[in-house]
C-alpha cells in the first residue's frame, strides 16, 4: 500500500458509507439497532469505508452512494434531483454523450464554487476516488463457486480462512449492488474540481486574506492544500522582496526566552 | 514584440549556459536543483562531489594562508565568499543540507522501500525499525507483528510506502530530442532545447537517464495531459 | 493527491533562487587595481581602474559594497527597453516578453546595492515592478484556463515566476490527472487550447491517446 | 464502532499539525530556521496520547481474542475453517479487518511522530540540547529514538566531513552587522576577534561566528 502511513489517506477511509449486509456476522457490535452482538442478514448499517470496502469485495455487503455525493447541491442547482436522471435527460446512450451535452451544463453551475464541500466531507475527492471504482465492479452471484477457485493463502490455521478474496478479474457481469451508475461520481468529482479550481486560484493569488477566509471554510482538505500551496509561495516571494534579516533565531529555542522577558 | 527585446537569442543563451556550466560549482548547483525538483532520488554524483571537495579543501588552505600572512583583507574576504558559496553548493548537492533535511528526507521517507530493494540498508532504517518495534509491533498479537506485512496472510509486503513517482515535474531539455512517445501515446512529441515541460516524472526520469534532459527551470510551460490509466490506490 | 502531503517539498526558497541568480555575469568598472581572482567558481580579472570586466553578480555586489567598483546595469534595464517590454506585456494577453531568466533577482540586487549606478533608478524600478505585476497576473490568467486535458503553454517565464507558481501548478495538475477520465469526459477546452496554440504559433501535438 | 479510538488517535495528530499550519507556512518562508517554530509547536501541542494509544493496543488484542474464539467455535462445530462462509466467518473477518486498521493507525501515528522527531534531531539535536519542555512530551521510546537518531546523524555528517554549523541560508557577505541582545561579556573569543559583547552593543562579525548566537536568540542581524 503506497500510502500506508499517510494520515490523510487514513482519515479519508474513516468516512462512513451506507451498506446492507448480505451475510450475517457474529460476535461484532457494529449494528446499533441490533440487540445482540451480531449483524443480521439484510441489516442496514453505516460503516467506515476501510471496513465497507473489504466486506464489499468479499460480497458480504452492498454499498449505496454516501449522502455527500448527492449531486443536487454540489452542482449548485437545486433543480437537479439526481445527476443520473439529469444526464439521461439528454436522451443519448451514456457513452455517446457529447462534451456539450454534459459538461456545458455542468459548467453553467458556477455556484458550485460556493458549495460547502468541507462539511459534506473534508476528504470529498479522496473519498470519492476510493468509492467510485467500487460502483463499477461487476459482481457475480455464483460466489461460492468462485471462492473455491480462489487460492487460499493459509499461512496459519487461525487466519487462513480470511485470506480468500476473489480477484476483480474473476467477476462476471451481474450487478448485485444498487449502485447509481458507473461514472456518476467520477464526473461529479471532475466537474466540481474544475469549477472550484478557478475560484481557488483567484482567491489564492489576488484576494486579501480577509475576503478569502470565509471562502476557505468551504474548502476540502485537498482544496485548501492547493490554496496554501499558492499562498505560501506568493507570500514567500513578497517577503523576500521586502528584504530584512536573513538569519533568525531558531524558534524552537526562542519561545521560552521570550516568556520570561 | 518579442523580437524587440531580442538580444537574448536562443543560441546565445545556450552558449552562455555551456560557458557557465564549466565549473564544478555550477554543476553542483544543478545537481542540487535536480535533486530537489525531482520526486525520485537521483544518482549521487559522487565524482563531482569528490572533486569539489578537493577544490574546497585547497581553497580553505589558501584562505587560511591569507589570514595568517596578513594578506589584503579585501582579497581574503572575496576568496572567503567564493569558498562559502562553493561549500554551500557542496552541502546542498551531497544531500545533507541542514536545510530542513529536505534533501535527506526523501531518503528517509522511502527508507522502507529502499530497504526492500536491498540497496541502502543503513543505520537509520535499523533505528526506525527498532523504534516501531518497541512502540507498536511488539505489543500486537503474534500474527500482526510484521513491519512489512499487515498480517501474516498478506501475500505481499503491503505496508511498504513507495515514492510517488507518478507526479508532475518541471523539466527542460538540454538539447533537442528525437520524437518521444509519452505515456504510451501513439503520437510522438519532440522537444528542443528551448522547450520546457511539465511531465509525469516517470517519463521525465526516462528522458533524463537517456541523457537528454536536466531537471531545470522552465521558460515555457507545457502541461501535457497525462494519459495512461490513473492508478487508484 | 495522497502522498503529496507536503506541498513545500519541491519549492525553492526565494533566497535560494537569488543564490542561483548571483552566478549571472555582470559588467563592473573597477576603481582599483587587483590581480586575477582564481576562484572555485571560475577565474576573474585582472582588474584595472576604469577597465570594464565581467564578474558574477555576487562578486560585483561585494566589490560595490566595499566601494571598489561601479556596476554597469545590463542593457535590458534601460527605461527605453523596459517601457517597450511593459507595453508588450500589456498588449498581448497570451505571450510573455523576453526578459533575462533572473530579471527579478538581478534587479532587486542592483536596486539594493547599486542604486547610484542605475540611470533613472526610480523610473526603472517602477517599470520593473509594473512588468512583474502584469506578468504575474497573466500567469494566473493562463492557469485559469488549465483543465488538465489540454496543453497550456506559458513561454518565457522567469525563474522567480516559475518558483511562485510551481507548487500550485504541480498539485493542480496532479488533481486533474487524478480526476480526469479520458473515456467519459470529453475535452471541452479544446476550443480555448487551440487558441493558445495558435497564439504561440505552435503546431498542435496530440499527446492523448 | 470498530477502529474509532484508532481514528481519534490519528485525528489528534492531524489536528495538531493542521491547527498550526498557518503559522508554519508564514514562518517557513521567512527563513529556514523558522521551521523549528513549527516543529516546536507540533511537539508542544501533541502531547502523546498515552492513554488512547494504550487503549488502541488493547483493542487490537480484544479483536484478536474475539477472532480466535469465533474460529474455535467453527472448529468445534466441525466446519472447514478455510472454506466455510457462515456468520462466524464474517464476524471473524470483521475483527481481522479492524485489527489491521488499528495497526495501520498506530503505525502511522508513530511513524509520523518519528518524522517530527527526526526533523527535530536534525534541526536542534545536532547543535543543542532539546529544551526540557519539549523532551517531556516524548514517550520514553521516542526519547531514545531522538538520541539514537541525533547520534547517527552526527556520525553521518562526520563521515561526509561536513560541518553542521554552516548556515542553512545561502551565504551572503561573510561579514554581517549584529546587535547583542543579552549580555555575553568578553568571555567569547570568535575566530578573528574578541570583544566585549555587552547587551545592545553592535558589532561587525563573521557570519559564521554570529550564526549560532543568532540562532540561540542572543544576537540579531541588522540590515540596511
Amino acid at each position: 500500500m503506497a500510502n500506508y502511513f499517510n494520515i490523510d489517506d487514513i482519515l479519508a477511509e474513516e468516512e462512513f458509507v451506507p451498506v446492507v449486509f448480505h451475510k450475517a456476522a457474529n460476535g461484532v457490535i457494529i449494528d446499533p439497532s441490533s440487540e445482540t452482538n451480531s449483524v443480521e442478514q439484510g441489516a442496514k448499517v453505516e460503516l467506515p469505508l476501510w471496513l465497507a470496502q473489504d466486506l464489499y469485495l468479499r460480497q458480504a455487503i452492498s454499498i449505496s452512494v454516501p449522502a455527500c455525493f448527492n449531486q443536487r447541491t454540489i452542482l449548485g442547482d437545486e433543480r437537479i434531483t439526481d445527476l443520473n436522471d439529469w444526464l439521461l435527460d439528454t436522451h443519448k446512450p451514456f457513452n455517446a454523450l457529447s462534451s456539450e451535452g454534459v459538461l456545458t451544463r455542468l459548467e453553467i453551475q458556477a455556484d458550485a464554487a460556493c458549495v460547502d464541500l468541507k462539511s459534506r466531507s473534508p476528504y470529498f475527492y479522496e473519498f470519492g476516488c476510493k468509492i467510485a471504482p467500487l460502483g463499477s465492479l461487476k459482481v457475480t452471484s455464483s460466489r461460492i463457486e468462485e471462492s473455491k477457485q480462489c487460492r487460499i493463502h493459509a499461512l496459519s490455521l487461525s487466519l487462513g480462512c480470511l485470506a480468500s478474496r476473489p480477484s476483480k478479474s474473476n467477476w462476471s457481469n451481474k450487478i448485485v449492488s444498487n449502485w447509481v451508475g458507473d461514472k456518476t461520481i467520477e464526473i461529479l468529482l471532475l466537474s466540481a474540481f474544475k469549477i472550484r479550481y478557478k475560484e481557488i486560484l483567484t482567491k489564492a493569488y489576488t484576494a486579501a486574506y480577509t475576503t478569502a477566509s470565509k471562502f476557505l471554510t468551504l474548502l476540502t482538505k485537498e482544496e485548501s492544500n492547493l490554496y496554501e500551496a499558492a499562498q505560501v509561495s506568493m507570500s514567500a516571494f513578497k517577503k523576500w522582496r521586502m528584504g530584512g534579516p536573513r538569519l533568525q533565531r531558531a524558534s524552537v529555542l526562542g519561545r521560552k526566552r521570550r516568556s520570561f522577558e | 514584440m518579442a523580437s524587440g527585446a531580442g538580444e537574448w537569442s536562443a543560441e546565445q543563451i545556450d552558449d552562455y549556459e555551456t560557458l557557465i556550466s564549466t565549473t564544478d560549482v555550477v554543476l553542483l548547483k544543478r545537481a542540487w536543483r535536480n535533486e530537489k525538483a525531482s520526486p525520485e532520488i537521483l544518482p549521487f554524483e559522487e565524482a563531482l562531489v569528490k572533486r569539489a571537495k578537493e577544490q574546497i579543501q585547497l581553497m580553505e588552505e589558501t584562505v587560511d594562508d591569507f589570514a595568517e600572512s596578513g594578506h589584503d583583507p579585501l582579497i581574503a574576504s572575496l576568496y572567503q565568499m567564493d569558498l562559502e558559496g562553493s561549500i554551500f553548493a557542496e552541502i546542498l548537492s551531497s544531500g545533507s543540507a541542514a536545510e530542513g533535511g529536505l534533501l535527506i528526507l526523501p531518503i528517509e521517507k522511502f527508507m522502507f522501500h529502499i530497504w526492500k530493494m536491498d540497496t541502502y540498508r543503513n543505520r537509520l532504517s535499523i533505528e526506525e525499525e527498532k523504534f516501531t518495534e518497541r512502540t507498536v509491533l511488539s505489543k500486537l498479537p503474534d500474527n500482526y507483528q510484521s513491519v512489512l506485512k499487515q498480517s501474516i496472510i498478506s501475500e505481499e509486503d503491503d505496508m511498504v510506502p513507495e515514492p510517488q513517482l507518478d507526479t508532475f515535474v518541471v523539466a527542460k531539455c538540454e538539447r533537442a530530442t528525437r520524437p518521444l512517445y509519452l505515456d504510451g501515446s501513439r503520437q510522438s512529441a519532440s522537444f528542443d532545447s528551448r522547450q520546457f515541460a511539465i511531465l509525469t516524472s516517470n517519463k521525465t526520469i526516462t528522458i533524463h537517464l537517456a541523457g537528454m534532459t536536466t531537471f531545470k527551470w522552465c521558460l515555457e510551460i507545457y502541461a501535457f495531459c497525462a494519459t495512461g490509466h490513473f492508478k487508484r490506490n | 493527491m495522497a502522498g503529496q502531503s507536503d506541498p513545500h517539498i519541491s519549492l525553492f526558497s526565494a533566497e535560494e533562487v537569488e543564490f542561483m541568480a548571483e552566478d549571472e555575469l555582470i559588467e563592473i568598472v573597477p576603481n582599483m587595481r587587483m590581480d586575477p581572482l582564481n576562484f572555485i567558481c571560475g577565474d576573474f580579472g585582472p582588474f584595472l581602474p576604469q577597465i570594464a570586466s565581467q564578474v558574477p553578480l555576487w562578486l560585483a555586489v561585494a566589490l560595490k559594497k566595499r566601494g571598489k567598483c561601479a556596476i554597469r546595469p545590463p542593457q535590458w534595464m534601460s527605461v527605453e527597453n523596459l517601457t517597450r517590454v511593459l507595453e508588450g506585456e500589456r498588449e498581448s494577453q497570451g505571450a510573455f516578453q523576453v526578459l533575462p531568466f533572473h530579471y527579478v533577482e538581478i534587479s532587486r540586487l542592483l536596486f539594493d546595492h547599486a542604486r547610484e549606478d542605475i540611470p533613472d533608478m526610480y523610473m526603472v524600478r517602477s517599470l520593473i515592478e509594473d512588468i512583474r505585476d502584469v506578468r504575474i497576473h497573466k500567469v494566473e490568467t493562463s492557469l485559469e484556463k488549465f483543465s488538465g486535458t489540454s496543453a497550456v503553454k506559458i513561454p518565457n517565464l522567469s525563474a522567480m515566476e516559475v518558483n511562485i507558481i510551481r507548487p500550485f501548478v504541480g498539485r493542480a495538475l496532479q488533481a486533474f490527472y487524478k480526476h480526469d477520465n479520458p473515456e467519459k469526459i470529453p475535452d471541452v477546452d479544446r476550443a480555448s487550447s487551440a487558441q493558445t496554440r495558435a497564439a504561440n504559433n505552435e503546431p498542435r501535438r496530440q499527446l492523448r491517446r | 464502532m470498530h477502529g474509532r479510538k484508532a481514528y481519534e488517535l490519528v485525528k489528534e495528530f492531524a489536528d495538531g499539525e493542521k491547527g498550526h499550519l498557518k503559522i508554519f507556512n508564514l514562518l517557513r518562508q521567512s527563513s529556514i530556521h523558522a521551521e523549528c517554530f513549527f516543529l516546536f509547536i507540533v511537539v508542544w501541542d501533541v502531547i502523546i496520547q498515552n492513554e488512547l494509544f494504550e487503549r488502541v493496543i488493547e483493542e487490537c488484542n480484544e479483536h484478536h481474542n474475539a477472532l480466535q474464539s469465533l474460529i474455535r467455535k467453527m472448529q468445534e462445530e466441525g466446519l472447514e475453517v478455510q472454506t466455510a462462509r457462515n456468520a462466524d466467518h464474517y464476524g471473524a473477518l470483521i475483527h481481522h479487518l479492524s485489527l489491521i486498521r488499528n495497526k495501520r493507525c498506530l503505525m502511522a501515528y508513530v511513524y509520523n511522530r518519528a518524522e517530527i522527531i527526526r526533523e527535530l534531531a536534525w534541526k536542534v539535536g545536532l547543535l543543542h540540547e532539546l529544551p526540557g519542555e519539549i523532551q517531556e512530551k516524548f514517550s520514553d521510546s521516542e526519547e531514545q529514538y531522538f538520541k539514537d537518531h541525533s547520534k547517527s546523524l552526527k556520525s553521518y555528517m562526520s563521515q561526509l566531513s561536513l560541518d553542521v554549523n554552516v548556515d542553512m541560508v545561502p551565504p551572503k557577505d561573510p561579514y554581517i552587522k549584529v546587535r547583542v541582545l543579552e549580555d555575553l561579556g568578553s568571555g567569547i573569543i570568535l575566530s578573528d576577534k574578541s570583544a566585549n559583547f555587552a547587551r545592545h552593543s553592535m558589532h561587525f562579525l563573521k557570519r559564521t561566528d554570529a550564526e549560532q548566537y543568532i540562532a540561540r536568540g542572543l544576537m540579531e542581524e541588522l540590515t540596511g
